[in-house]
């Protein structure tokens, strides 16, 4: 405590009696590791457990243990990745504020923090800190896939203002996001890096139309955004005029490193989106196969690569925050994560044996592994797919050579693209 | 499907190809998903007029096959189903009418005839034929008291159960495996219906609560159903793989167009070298789900003896190599393949059910080693 | 037979009178699958069973079977690819000269038989048919890899002759063949296909350095040559002067083609190189764990390998052969014969547990199976890589946009190199 | 290996990475295939004054770790072990040496003393470790008889048993399994040298003939052996994974220089985004290596409840992944890559021959199984 900044111990400490003494314990059916499947929630229920979550959020802010990593005078700790690793030990088995933590403390948080001005800073990270504001990313695009940064959304300025125009897509929790921030064009006459410009803007008003997107396990937590002549003052811009892919690559390294992050509360040992292998155990006996060897050689390998991945993601962690590797590494977590997820939900519908085709409700764990199975792909998709995962390490981290790309040096305009966006 | 159909074939196919297309373009298979059997009667009825019932039936019972091999015929129909994922209970009623040509008696005759008209549809208890699912020789038992067999106990999953006025059952009797047919209606069956991630087949877990039918309905000779079930279990194999295949190869054929279409980083996605060999992967992998089911059709047709074999080999290789080739669909896809709208879902559904039935790709490696252990013995 | 040619059953049972008649049927252990590891032999050994096969393909030409596919004028049968699967159905268990099959009858004979002069072929197909010469493949190089359109070796015209210089390497049988067919450069200056020339030249001559190269297994049965001033008639070239790339690239479809080739004798369900499902299920006896559920799982993939492999061959092999698809698609065979013959020894190595690290002479199938491991990827390189396969069937058979060949449209002397071959 | 070593580490470890370049460069590896032991007993002795013997002694025995974790300081040595494909009873030694200090007696103190000097080098009989390797509780028998263990019965590989002075063997007796030191000049021993895919490792299988030691000889108490073996198993399996994982970086180097310098179509193989993609696999899986293994050291040299899970996953994953990752390496390299004259296959013969011993993926895997069923079965 010499340079007065509280040790990772004391921290700790604090920590753990707060949570003892505020947070309810989670029962066991809630530790269960979550699944690819998304939840399916009504939206009464949605609303409900937000409200829940905003409420704790404020506890945890009133307590002095919200923001460890950002700066004091925004509201936040001052501390650092190390403290927050500890606090994610020790919320283990506890509610605590799932939906606030990604995107909203980070990428947004953490962007606002590094890109925003003064006086935005003051203005939205304390009210992100407390649960005021919850943000969304309005950064995919339908015709982009990968290429987040041909965005075809327009900027255009008016004055001391910038009218909006365009889609986005993927996005999660627009219906109960109170801000968010935005990706778009404001030059099509330059290479497309070099004519984006990043913006924030509230969600509910007038310009934008929120659709629900229904997935096929009937999860519609996705949406996609129409923006019409929406109008954003240019004090709410955020970096320079055409700097946007300066923010952007930042917003997707913050992206990247959620499990790294000093900003984010994740319980240890948590993979949010996979089918744990605890879970995959429950499968095997609620299909009566546990003695089965195969079935064992398969659960045995679901844990192996539980363990990996968290030994992975520890060591990339690490080797970033000391300055070891390059911050591009974090492309190593998130395809080895991406790939075993995929396999983890293979291994259990396998195990399901014939209930993967058709169960009854009394087929406890067997039952609905089919829909994981369906939707395991996401975990190899979403946030980054892992052949961009593939692109970054082999180009980033290893050094080879870059793949031709025709859009590199022309003005956006006259990129190729897809048949369906040309138009 | 085989690269060269006779005229005859070629035209039989299109013939089912063409009604699939305008009877249940894939809207309406996506909007099935809320119809109660997942079909339409007339639908199934204009189709056993094409033949969709007849060619597992001897001509004598008013079928007939177009090339002399029906269950070869039968996969052209199945791999359109696939093609189209298109709604039906093709298996099981092929299944049970092809057991009732062979060896039913009198009395099912009219059963067969229905199934023939397509005027009604028929469920096949799959269970006891894979002893290596680790399940042990669960299932109905049956007893013969008075003239009359007496079914207890529950078989799962029944394909279209609930919409079948008669189901073929196996069950443990004293002799042995013994199958029974039992119209629905009969008293002490129940039929309850499981959840399944397939849009238009509807699966029960039907239980038989001290059942009574007629001896009459024993299917074959008592304690006779060993070698039925075994050559019911090929039937429903290759059926369901030719129909897994069909929805692969639309599936690939999507992607593939997919891939030229759309444009990443200002070049279209065909032009990328990693995914060029992810498609000569699948591509390499679809043609051996073709070759491999083709010469287990023929096999069986043929009543070769490396019939079983091949058809596990099938089984399992479609099971698993079909499962990835379809997940990399979707991932080409990106985040839009698994989303209601898109059609690929539909295709991956077909592969995925199919793969879980009549026995996991596990399952038939376990068949495929005790083939190879009793060469080994022989040799 | 209204057209004079004979028909395939009775093709049939006079092949199989004479086979019966006169060819040693094979002991038990003889039959067994041959494995990857290529077979550890003396000279001496290799030279006896050589002239043995040469005795008996003189047999089987004074039968009159020899050569099914080739033309009844240079000795052959002038029969067709069903004839030639006839009598591969019809050897299985019995002994035949497999040494002579490739690369002599084909690609060798079969690029003679396309691209030879009358006076060629009549001189060098009889002697072929009747086992009295061998051949040899010089085609790929050091320096090429896969890219064997980037021979180095040159040909120099000096009158009526060529002036040969260069290394070939990974040919077989380079101390017992008598002829060679050899790809060499003519021309510097032109695209790398279009300066190429092919030559046949006798092997033992003063020039020819035939050094043989040591297997991590110890096999020595391939060779690098060198060849100083090795001096070709004329009337030695095969097809025009600078025209040897329209004559390699059947010389390469013959090659992959040898499996579905009316040129070439292979018994029915022979996967020579490859480790089979039989073999396997000898190695779990031998280590005991043939009741191993996980085992059986393992057996029974390898066998669904090798059933998968033998009916996509067919398929290929008769669409090829109907015309109903692009002869490009023998890379689809290619591929999946290298990818499950890597695994299925994969498969092997496993199952024998610790006997895979060390074994003693009574381990019986157990013993050594770390051999084929070590040697397993040479099913993906030799006869052309499956990575070259995979470019095969997306552009050629798929469709898909070619790779960027910076060599395609330069003088070859200008064309980018290796560091070890610029020099 | 670790991504950050302590300052002394780092010596530590470099003293050995360079006594291994001058003293067993590449060449003279190859060329050891004839060697009779496989390695010098000088070089041995050498490395021995390194430290590479003493990590896992206490102090008090006269040995010591360099960072109080001795396991993971080893697992430095080892890694350079792998990188150097160097020869050396490594894990044998390691093993006994550290058992003998751990549990040994006063009698074992003199054996301990010139594993330290590396004047003599030992052997370490692993067998029943492994309940799920499908083979049960073979190998030796012991009783106790007139002051005497009389040892019968064989057990194999065990590797340097040709070299050694010493073998520990864990054999069943009345008590329960039970640890002997057993000194290779004993009556009744005798060693048949085993084949291998290694080019510096002997390995032997050991009979042991009615071959009497005094009780002293006994490590442990009898019937105590069970977490001696365990514990010993832990030890083997992570210095054998370090010396692994040393081999797949230098493979994966090699091999990523080769793809930098190698042109196909007048292009570097390293311009392939197929290519290009498998680099990024490997760099994953590789970086995954280093991670559970280093992991699963220090929780061994923790006494960490996770540590036993956290070794077979090592086990499991770098076996299977590093396998894969190897032989992609020589696919790469292409025909020159399954070459004697090339250096890849020393590293590819490290790696297999690494993931055979000690069980194979396939054995870690059943025993990551019942950790997660014993784990169930608490909460």
């Amino acid at each position: 405590m010499t340079d007065g900044t509280e040790d990772v111990d004391s921290f700790r400490r604090r920590a753990r009696t707060w949570i003892h003494a505020n947070l309810r314990p989670l029962a066991p059916d809630e530790t269960a590791a979550p699944t690819v499947a998304l939840p399916v929630q009504t939206e009464e229920e949605e609303l409900a457990a937000l409200a829940r979550e905003r409420e704790i959020q404020c506890m945890v802010f009133d307590a002095g243990l919200a923001g460890i990593g950002f700066p004091r005078e925004y509201g936040g700790q001052g501390l650092t990745a190390d403290h927050q690793r500890a606090f994610n030990a020790e919320i283990v088995g506890y509610e605590y504020p799932a939906r606030l933590q990604a995107p909203t403390f980070s990428p947004c948080g953490a962007v606002l923090l590094e890109f925003g001005t003064e006086e935005q800073k003051r203005r939205h990270i304390p009210a992100i800190l407390k649960g005021e504001e919850i943000w969304m990313q309005l950064l995919s695009e339908p015709s982009g896939g990968s290429d987040v940064a041909a965005a075809l959304t327009s900027a255009v300025r008016d004055g001391d203002e910038w009218i909006l125009n365009g889609s986005k897509v993927w996005t999660t929790g627009a219906s109960t996001a109170d801000w968010g921030l935005c990706l778009a064009r404001t030059n099509w006459d330059v290479p497309k890096h070099r004519g984006l410009t990043v913006f924030i803007l509230p969600i509910h008003q007038p310009g934008i139309e929120v659709r629900r997107i229904e997935m096929l396990n009937g999860s519609t937590e996705f949406c996609q955004e129409f923006l019409t002549d929406v109008r954003v003052p240019d004090s709410d811009r955020i970096g320079d005029v055409d700097g946007g892919w300066t923010v952007g690559t930042r917003w997707m390294f913050h992206e990247r490193m959620l499990f790294n992050s000093p900003f984010v509360s994740i319980p240890v040992g948590a993979s949010p989106g996979e089918v744990g292998a605890a879970s995959i155990v429950n499968v095997a006996r609620d299909a009566g196969r546990f003695d089965d060897r195969c079935v064992r050689d398969l659960l045995g390998e679901a844990h192996m690569l539980e363990l990996v991945g968290q030994t992975l993601r520890r060591r990339i962690g690490r080797g970033v925050a000391a300055g070891r590797i390059s911050e591009q590494s974090a492309a190593i977590t998130r395809l080895f994560a991406g790939v075993s997820s995929a396999r983890k939900a293979t291994i259990a519908f396998e195990i399901a044996g014939s209930a993967g085709a058709a169960w009854t409700s009394d087929d406890g764990a067997a039952a609905n592994c089919v829909d994981d199975f369906l939707m395991r792909q996401t975990s190899c998709i979403g946030g980054g797919t892992t052949e961009m995962a593939r692109n970054v390490i082999s180009e980033r981290v290893l050094g080879m050579p870059r793949e031709r790309t025709p859009d590199r040096d022309r003005p956006f305009r006259d990129v190729p693209r897809s048949a369906s966006t040309r138009a | 499907m085989l690269l060269e159909l006779s005229a005859d074939q070629e035209i039989f196919r299109d013939t089912t190809a063409r009604f699939l297309t305008s009877r249940v373009p894939i809207n309406e298979v996506r909007s099935l998903r809320n119809h109660p059997a997942g079909f339409d009667p007339d639908y199934w009825r204009e189709g056993a007029d094409l033949g969709w019932t007849s060619l597992l039936v001897s001509e004598e019972h008013g079928g007939g096959s177009v090339s002399g091999a029906g269950l070869v015929d039968l996969t052209t129909i199945a791999h359109e189903f696939g093609v189209h994922a298109a709604p039906g209970p093709l298996v099981p009623t092929n299944v049970v009418a092809g057991t009732l040509s062979a060896v039913g008696g009198d009395t099912h005759r009219p059963v067969l005839a229905s199934l023939l008209a397509g005027t009604s549809v028929a469920a096949w208890c799959f269970g006891p034929a894979l002893s290596t699912d680790g399940q042990g020789p669960a299932g109905p038992r049956c007893r013969i008291a008075g003239g009359e067999v007496v079914l207890d106990g529950t078989q799962r999953p029944v394909e279209a159960a609930g919409q079948a006025d008669h189901i073929l059952v196996t069950a443990w009797g004293e002799a042995g495996l013994t199958q029974v047919l039992v119209p629905t209606d009969a008293a002490g069956l129940s039929r309850e219906p499981m959840r399944t991630a397939d849009l238009t087949r509807r699966f029960s877990a039907v239980t038989f609560d001290g059942v009574r039918v007629p001896v009459e309905a024993i299917v074959g000779e008592p304690g006779d159903a060993d070698d039925l079930l075994e050559r019911q279990l090929q039937l429903a194999v290759v059926i369901g793989n030719a129909e897994a295949v069909g929805a692969l190869q639309t599936a690939f054929d999507m992607t593939l167009q997919w891939a030229f279409d759309r444009y990443s980083f200002g070049r279209p996605l065909a032009s990328y070298q990693e995914l060029k060999h992810r498609f000569a992967d699948q591509k390499t992998w679809l043609e051996a789900c073709h070759a491999v089911n083709d010469a287990a059709a023929a096999a069986v047709d043929e009543g070769s003896p490396d019939a079983k074999e091949l058809v596990s080999a099938a089984k399992a290789f479609i099971g698993d190599y079909g499962s990835e080739l379809v997940q990399d669909c979707v991932q080409i896809h990106g985040g839009i393949g698994v989303t209601f709208e898109h059609d690929l879902h539909l295709y991956l559904r077909r592969v995925t059910v199919n793969r879980a039935l009549y026995g996991t790709p596990a399952d038939h490696r376990q068949r495929i080693s005790t083939v190879l252990e009793n060469q080994k013995e022989r040799a």
